[in-house]
């Protein structure tokens, strides 16, 4: 179980790769899910050419963590694997990798879909967008989409 | 001992402080008061007092650390 | 949108890789869901030491065809991958691959979920154990698990 | 034109067929008497006209493809 700040741009596929084969779990999951966000470069119906994201170094580590215990106790997880990056962010960069590895699919599935809700909601970072007219904090997660 | 203040984000930079310390209070709002010399709090403003949420009557002790930011956008 | 019968081995995390970097997508899309299903080495408690995986071709990828044009109208993807393993297949050998692209979160992870209960319920493949007594059909897709 | 007939999996080894033709007939259901002899039909047998899901007691046409299989397991 691995929860991971990112200062640079990461690949998520060689991610999990590398991950998975650490892992020693071959022959025992059955379902991997995962989900991947990345940055668009448009917001609001407006241009964003680059992000910066800022987060509060101690308290994304626990949140992100605690997180990952939740998750893994929940649903009986085999292993997990956050990774978030921080810092200046390009469009088409990855944003946030979340896999979740399960004896039987609805397993990881369903937990995959919690953790990137929770993360959304309680883990500290905070997204600034450079726009056409400047720099802009984004106000609020969008509510489940 | 005293109590280790955090700011972040858009408010990090409306107050322009990012750390700070401040004296023993009794809670997270005196904290707030204090470091911020009795700014208005804005409506959204989260606390968090040791790295977990916490309320704005949450008790505050000599060497907590208390943090102070706008709703969280990650992910 | 790409749905691929695949007679031999393959990695998901390279298919879903070179997928993308063909696909022409990126600045547009904001979020991946992916499901990923593996052979384990054992089922209901038995050691299962290889499968043989057995499909009817034609309605085989018209059913997977069909399927992906059904999510990727219901949830407004940007693109979908479905891959799908047949023939003698090892433990740790991946058995299906499915990737959602979409602009925001909820569209890909409820789209990759809806695809995997669809295509075990519908796609026209068999499975055949392995075990120490034998070689035994495997009777039912378990509901949901 | 005549039938064309497939089974699957458990199915194709139990009957010992995996192909045959049968010529006009009115409904799935004859396609199952006519190519297994009048097996007896088990109760979970599935049965799909020109690559689509149907019922035993859909219609078929000269040409169509027919295919008996069991419950899937795929995925």
């Amino acid at each position: 179980m691995v929860a991971r700040i990112a200062e640079l741009v990461f690949d998520p596929w060689q991610s999990i790769t590398a991950h998975q084969q650490q892992s020693n779990l071959a022959n025992q999951f059955g379902a991997t899910a995962t989900f991947i966000g990345t940055m668009r470069d448009f917001n609001d119906n407006e241009d964003v050419s680059r992000m910066q994201l800022e987060h509060y170094p101690a308290m994304t580590q626990h949140y992100l963590d605690k997180l990952e215990s939740e998750a893994k106790q929940k649903w009986g997880l085999l292993d997990v694997l956050i990774v978030h990056r921080v810092g200046e962010i390009n469009p088409a960069d990855p944003i946030v990798l979340i896999a979740c590895w399960s004896a039987h699919r609805r397993a990881s599935l369903d937990a995959c879909s919690w953790l990137i809700e929770e993360l959304k909601h309680k883990a500290p970072f905070w997204k600034k967008e450079t726009r056409q007219d400047g720099e802009k904090w984004v106000d609020t997660n969008t509510g489940g989409l | 001992m005293s109590i280790q203040v955090k700011f972040f984000a858009s408010l990090r930079e409306t107050l322009g402080i990012s750390e700070t310390r401040v004296n023993s209070v009794a809670t997270a709002g005196d904290v707030w008061d204090i470091a911020t010399n009795k700014t208005e709090r804005p409506v959204n403003v989260l606390v968090a007092v040791n790295l977990e949420y916490a309320q704005f009557d949450s008790p505050i002790n000599d060497g907590d650390e208390v943090a102070f930011f706008p709703p969280v956008t990650g992910g």
